[in-house]
């Protein structure tokens, strides 16, 4: 039975939760069960933010895992942290561009991924978070890229100028490619 | 162009009672503008040592007090009035300054800032008037403007739903026991050094033992307002500046 | 077949009120219940209906007992301290018997907590009297984005047979977590007429109806409160609600509501995985609590976890109402995931202690 | 005319950009390349010739993270 | 002498909508004579079947749902305004009105009063300004007399300690959400006649669907003044419009 | 030997606050408890303190909070829809564990209760949380004018030891009964210093104090949970306390707080007269609560008769405290004398419970 | 000069004496030695003659326990 | 051992509260326990209102008794009331100005006692609490005259004006004689 679960972390305001959002309704044209978990700090802005999506055949029973089998760490911190959490034989995706750390763990895979600078290639450093998404899509094929761009259309469609969503489409296109040669 | 070495005279940089610390306000918020003027008016009359601070519920609840170095407290949504209150009554001689912001005074907290001017309170009232609530994702303030969308106004803030933006220093200057009240902004140099005279001025009032002041600062909040911190300068000045006249609207050495 | 929706648990908080007919709303801002406020600001004009933004809880809860006087189905949502704001207003809707749904979608506490965190520090203050005079409201605790959709439909049936105050009760996590849900529609049966609305005399045929407080003679006072232990009764007897999971054959029982039993449910199917005889029990009614269900599932199982993410609220029930013929343990916050992103009691966590129950 | 020069402490900015708007010199500018760890693009000091201390981006900035010192003539 | 069989007609006696029950009010009372204004206006503009009236909690909470004919409903204290808005958002062409205290209204309520003004809500407020909190006996009110001596300003209330008299209407009147604000007295059979004009054009701003109206009622509290009803005449007439002067402070046919 | 006054319960509020050295007071009227406010209007700026009339009780308690973060013996006192506007503000005190005492004179509830009289019904909201956050406040219940003068002077001993909100709670007929106390002044041992008061820097060394929640980092929270549950676990451990009367080889005990307990002696008197094997129990801490004592009492008496002037609050401890180990029974508000100028449970009216229990 | 008449329903009277106050033509006076069952001494209507039925009494009264009727001359 | 209980019921405003204070004030100087509790009714003015006054010797444990011994109705439904509730063999004292009624238990002695009309003829219909007590004081001996007139120095001295008081205190003993000559 089809299973994904992942776990992004970052800094409010990057967009962690928007990416999490978007895969999740993705999500709902391939799977018959989905989650979505948003868990962001207090109060403060640009404090830590994360949130996990499950993607499943079966029902979920708990909204909320210690250890993700894969992460995407959208800060220095973030990598930190995740690279405690990571289910060993897991995978962790890092953002190159803001952080020259590696990871210490040979149990799980690392990506490293220059996310900002190529969002900011596209032309807009807000759109990080989808260079992730693309390359987890790539990376894992838990999701259908259209279903992603779809998905993206209903969500945004009216809320923000074309500009911006086609800028989103190509930086989570770009991640998907970033991924494909990767090594 | 000269080697470094050369001698230089430091213009300005971190206020000494600004904590050296990551801000906890939003890119471009003006609470951090504010947040200096603070520091600054504090250092030049020598009272910070005096000083306690209390701090509303909204982004200033934690971001005053962990970034100017005087005595904080943070307070209940609303109630920094009711215990300034008490602080001031027990120590008539400290330096009792509320930060709060619109929703925080203008909603939640209208009734405990009323009937401390009822009272003829003795403290100083920092007022943040940045149109929304800013920490609970930019719902309506009823200081929003008029037509202004928010995440509880979908189609923009109308008359028949929500009434009118609430003015609160012309409010406070109908009040017997008020000596100072004035609204200002810092979206430029000019209001900057305006902004601080007025600060000054109400802390004077307090000093001297004269009566209640209180300042609004206009700030921007550009998350909620969903314009980039140099989009919220322009909002400001057309927009904020037009139903929120900046000058000061009482100013008595005497109350009564 | 009905519409299946993505929707977080606060989403469904709305949606489930307007599925029962709910047009009239006031309420104010509050993390991490905001968006049913935003949600309802968009919906409610939309049909008809009418979002009032209070300037506080306290406004909030004294539009709901006027809103409420007119005989309309009316809700707030709130969190924990503006819950506490509520006090005085939730004691006079219980004196007054008017029927409101109020939502809590707790935030850790006391104090000014943290909106963005989970935390289930209210348990004491929905069930025994956050407010004044020994009054009780139906307090209902879902535990899924379905089951809030469902039981907020409940809850507006209760307070209408019952002519109480009830209150919903979820989290942080239940209130962001998004899940499917099915927006179907439920049919709890008829209701009295409100002949006791105030809707002016005209539209009574002349007579008219004062609320004043029945407690202008001492005789007033004594027959309320008659009135309202039989109430409160009646209430027991016909309302209270539990789950239990593969609690037929458990040598542990674990207790635990909202939440923290969506966790504990994952708990008892990875102990069972790992051969572990877990099974759970899940009380969906706060007040009335299901204790005779509870004592008789616990002295079957021998030994109770409770589970909850507080400092130890709900075991205090748990061990009242067990009478001391069981062993009661408790995993309390402490059985957080810290430091870090988390401030959660995860799955694996719960096992640990289990583990360590059963000395290994 | 004065001179001056600038020093941004990085670590504590969030890249508003706003004392690249208040520089009436245009001395500052936003990096299209470097990144504070919190992933906010970074503002530079790149005219320093056209710097007369003024000391306007260190009052606006929101962060107080601006240094600003002006040349003493001899 | 004529004897008593011949024709009479009558002038005044007890209103249709008061109630034959003993009013639950002190000897002297003005609230009883205030009672009889609401009763003979709300027959006047035949407008009883539509009025839902809300008693704050003062001596008026039972007091005016207890003796005035029309649906009502008592309130926690000073909180009347917030259930008047859920009732007229919920029925628009209600004619919702508010009886309130001088504490109900001025103190614990103030907050919640001003909140219903900056909502620009549309229901009528009938305010009792009798200088003190009655029903506990005789505390201070906002709108106590300065140096009035009560059971919590034992020497004379003074400004040090308590701030000045609160003006409501006046306060209201610098509100843009609201029509009418006008203050009247009982105390003379010229006021009384006054008085009724004053809460018939509030309730006409209600129903031509204008604005917010409140009318303060100067009143005579004997048992907490120390005084007879006869002597409180005087004390109205000598001290209370001293400093209460009576008028309308706004009548618009429009708001904003 | 000290003075002997007559004065009423309220006033020994006061008095006994005073003697404390409480010089600051923050109130707002309200029957049965505005004696306590008047008398502080006078008093207090004879000696240099301060009376502030607050808007109303949640205006009372937040200047309390800011009273009490200047390090002062400060108070507030109110009946129970006040408390219940200090729901919010009281768990704040907890969360930032404020010294301070609050006074709760309690009416009949719930809604606007009736002042003029009698009534025990606030005891779940005393001590189960009337705020949110599942914090807890000592509540302190004397039953005579002595004894509140006495326990008023103590409860600030205890605010300034734990740091925490101490509750006292009378009622009607404690408050306004008047007797002869001894205004005797009590010594409870020294006290930690309060560097944490906000005095501004000059008077600290230059170096600052914030009080901002703890609330901010994840860590943050647990640590001041964990803290908060050993220093309950402190308070239980010493500050239990209870009184017995006649409970050695008594076959029936009554369990009853404040008035009722008062009137239950009387009953006890009148019964042992009769020759009826009566003792009495009376928690003097609602919490915590003397269970361990009041359990053993229960066993060694057999049965247990619990008088209170309410619904049945106080009847759901001591039925969780005795386990099922004793028949446990109730005689509530219905035991009250109506109609007429009473609404109170007299004497006579428990011994008659008394033999019917005793099958006469 | 128009002549009058008052009734006092004397069950609801409080003896305020609002109404002898207010009676410009002095027709009302306090009883000596009635009381009403509260223990209120009873105002009574002593001088018919001068009353010219004006309802001021009536308007007056906190208690609306006066009717007032004016003779309808013919 | 000295022991006294007294009920006093009437309405508010009528000074119910006034003279059990007065008396439990007084006693203080010829009893070593007293207890005062006054019972009024809730909000409303002018509603019911009763007080009980114990005067003893030996500690007093309950503040509320359900039959009292000696009574005192100072209006007509007070008299029913207390009719109800005096001790068999006990007293109750009824104002005979207010109410023409005659109680029907003839296990209780009842006294009539014109009380408001004297007051009246002394110069206050305020006062005829006092005529009760004075006539009161005179049946029972429960407290000495001068006791009670220096405890309303005390208590009104400064309060009130000196013809107030002497006309309490006229009243008072006036209804010491009514008592004396009563048949
Ligand atoms: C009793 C209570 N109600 C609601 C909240 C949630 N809350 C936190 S901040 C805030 C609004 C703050 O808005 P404002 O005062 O304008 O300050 P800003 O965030 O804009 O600086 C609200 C409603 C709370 N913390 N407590
Ligand atoms: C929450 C709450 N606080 C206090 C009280 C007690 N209380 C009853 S009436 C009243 C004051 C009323 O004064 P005012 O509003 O002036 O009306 P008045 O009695 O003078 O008519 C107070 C404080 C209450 N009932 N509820
Ligand atoms: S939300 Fe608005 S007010 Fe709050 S920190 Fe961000 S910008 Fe500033
Ligand atoms: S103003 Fe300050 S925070 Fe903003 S970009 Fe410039 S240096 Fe950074
Ligand atoms: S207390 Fe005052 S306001 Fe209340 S009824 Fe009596 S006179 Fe009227
Ligand atoms: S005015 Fe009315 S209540 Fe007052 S004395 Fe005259 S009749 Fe009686």
């Amino acid at each position: 039975m089809a299973y994904h679960e992942l776990m992004i972390a970052g800094t409010g305001g990057r967009g962690v939760l928007l990416i999490g959002r978007l895969l999740a309704r993705a999500g709902m044209k391939q799977y018959e069960h989905i989650l979505f978990f948003p868990n962001y700090a207090p109060a403060m802005r640009g404090g830590e933010s994360e949130c996990t999506v499950i993607l499943s055949d079966d029902p979920i029973s708990s909204p909320v895992m210690f250890e993700p089998s894969y992460a995407i760490a959208m800060t220095g911190s973030a990598m930190a942290l995740m690279e405690k959490r990571v289910k060993a034989g897991g995978a962790l995706m890092i953002d190159s561009s803001v952080t020259s750390d590696k990871i210490s763990r040979d149990d799980i895979e690392a990506f490293y991924i220059p996310a900002s600078q190529k969002a900011v290639e596209v032309g807009g450093g807000q759109a990080a978070n989808m260079v992730f998404l693309g390359a987890y899509a790539a990376n894992t094929g838990a999701i259908e890229l259209d279903f992603v761009e779809e998905a993206l259309d209903d969500m945004l469609q009216d809320k923000s100028k074309d500009t911006i969503l086609a800028l989103n489409k190509k930086a989570f296109r770009d991640g998907a490619t970033l991924m494909a040669d990767y090594q | 162009m000269e080697d470094s070495s050369s001698e230089v005279k430091k213009i300005t940089g971190r206020p000494k009672l600004r904590i050296p610390t990551l801000g906890m306000y939003c890119p471009g918020c003006h609470y951090g503008i504010i947040t200096r003027i603070i520091c600054e008016v504090l250092e030049e009359l020598g009272i910070e040592g005096k000083a306690i601070g209390l701090a509303g519920v909204g982004c200033s609840f934690g971001g005053a007090p962990m970034t100017i170095d005087v005595d904080w407290t943070s307070c209940p949504h609303g109630r920094a009035p009711a215990m300034a209150t008490a602080i001031k009554r027990i120590y008539p001689d400290a330096m009792v300054i509320t930060v709060q912001g619109d929703g925080d005074l203008g909603a939640i907290g209208l009734g405990c800032f009323m009937n401390a001017l009822v009272r003829g309170e003795h403290f100083t009232t920092i007022f943040l008037n940045n149109a929304v609530y800013g920490t609970t994702g930019g719902q309506m303030a009823p200081t929003t403007l008029l037509g202004m969308k928010t995440t509880t106004t979908p189609t923009g803030r109308n008359v028949e739903n929500s009434g009118y933006p609430l003015h609160i220093p012309e409010l406070a200057a109908t009040m017997k026991g008020v000596a100072y009240a004035a609204r200002c902004s810092v979206h430029t140099p000019g209001n900057f050094k305006k902004a601080k005279k007025a600060l000054r001025t109400a802390f004077e009032k307090q000093m001297n033992g004269i009566g209640y002041g209180i300042v609004e600062f206009i700030s921007a909040c550009p998350p909620n307002w969903g314009l980039s911190p140099l989009e919220c300068l322009d909002f400001i000045s057309d927009k904020m500046l037009e139903e929120y006249p900046l000058g000061e609207f009482k100013n008595v050495d005497q109350i009564g | 077949m009905p519409e299946r929706m993505l929707i977080s648990g606060n989403n469904a908080v709305a949606r489930g009120a307007i599925q029962a007919g709910c047009k009239y709303f006031f309420g104010y801002p509050i993390t991490p219940q905001s968006e049913i406020p935003e949600f309802m600001s968009r919906e409610l004009p939309k049909i008809g209906g009418v979002y009032v933004q209070s300037e506080s809880e306290s406004g909030s809860i004294y539009m709901v007992y006027g809103g409420g006087l007119t005989g309309k189905r009316i809700m707030t949502s709130t969190s924990s301290p503006g819950l506490s704001l509520m006090a005085e207003g939730i004691s006079y809707l219980a004196e007054q018997e008017i029927s409101a749904v109020i939502v809590n979608v707790v935030r850790m506490g006391p104090g000014i907590g943290t909106g963005g965190q989970g935390g289930q520090t209210d348990y004491l203050q929905v069930t025994k009297g956050c407010g004044h005079g020994g009054y009780h409201a139906i307090v209902l605790a879902p535990a899924s984005c379905q089951e809030i959709f469902d039981l907020m439909q409940l809850s507006f049936h209760l307070a209408d047979k019952y002519r109480t105050p009830v209150m919903v009760v979820t989290d942080f996590i239940l209130g962001q977590t998004e899940e499917l849900v099915e927006l179907r529609s439920l049919d709890f049966g008829p209701l009295p007429e409100k002949e006791w609305a105030l809707v002016g005399k005209d539209n009574r045929g002349g007579k008219r109806v004062a609320h004043v407080a029945a407690f202008f003679s001492y005789q007033g006072i004594l027959n309320y409160h008659m009135k309202q232990i039989e109430k409160y009764a009646e209430i027991k007897k016909n309302e209270t609600r539990h789950e239990t999971y593969m609690t037929e054959d458990c040598d542990l029982l674990i207790v635990a509501y909202g939440s923290s039993a969506r966790i504990a449910r994952r708990a008892v199917e990875m102990g069972r995985a790992r051969g572990l005889k877990l099974g759970l029990f899940r009380p969906i009614t706060l007040w009335p609590f299901p204790s005779l269900a509870m004592e008789e599932e616990s002295v079957r199982a021998g030994r109770v976890l409770v589970v909850e993410d507080s400092q130890g609220q709900l075991v205090e029930d748990v061990e009242a109402f067990t009478k001391g013929q069981v062993a009661v343990h408790l995993l309390g916050m402490w059985g957080r995931h810290n430091p870090g992103g988390g401030g959660i009691i995860h799955p694996e966590r719960i096992l640990q202690e289990v583990e360590k129950l059963n000395g290994r | 005319m004065p001179r001056g020069k600038i020093e941004i402490i990085e670590e504590f900015c969030k890249g508003c950009q706003l004392c690249v708007h208040f520089c009436s010199k245009e001395c500052i500018e936003i990096s299209r390349d470097r990144f504070s760890p919190n992933g906010f693009l970074l503002p530079e000091f790149v005219n320093e010739e056209a710097c007369i201390g003024c000391g306007i981006c260190g009052w606006m900035c929101p962060e107080c993270t601006i240094d600003v010192y002006r040349y003493v003539e001899d």
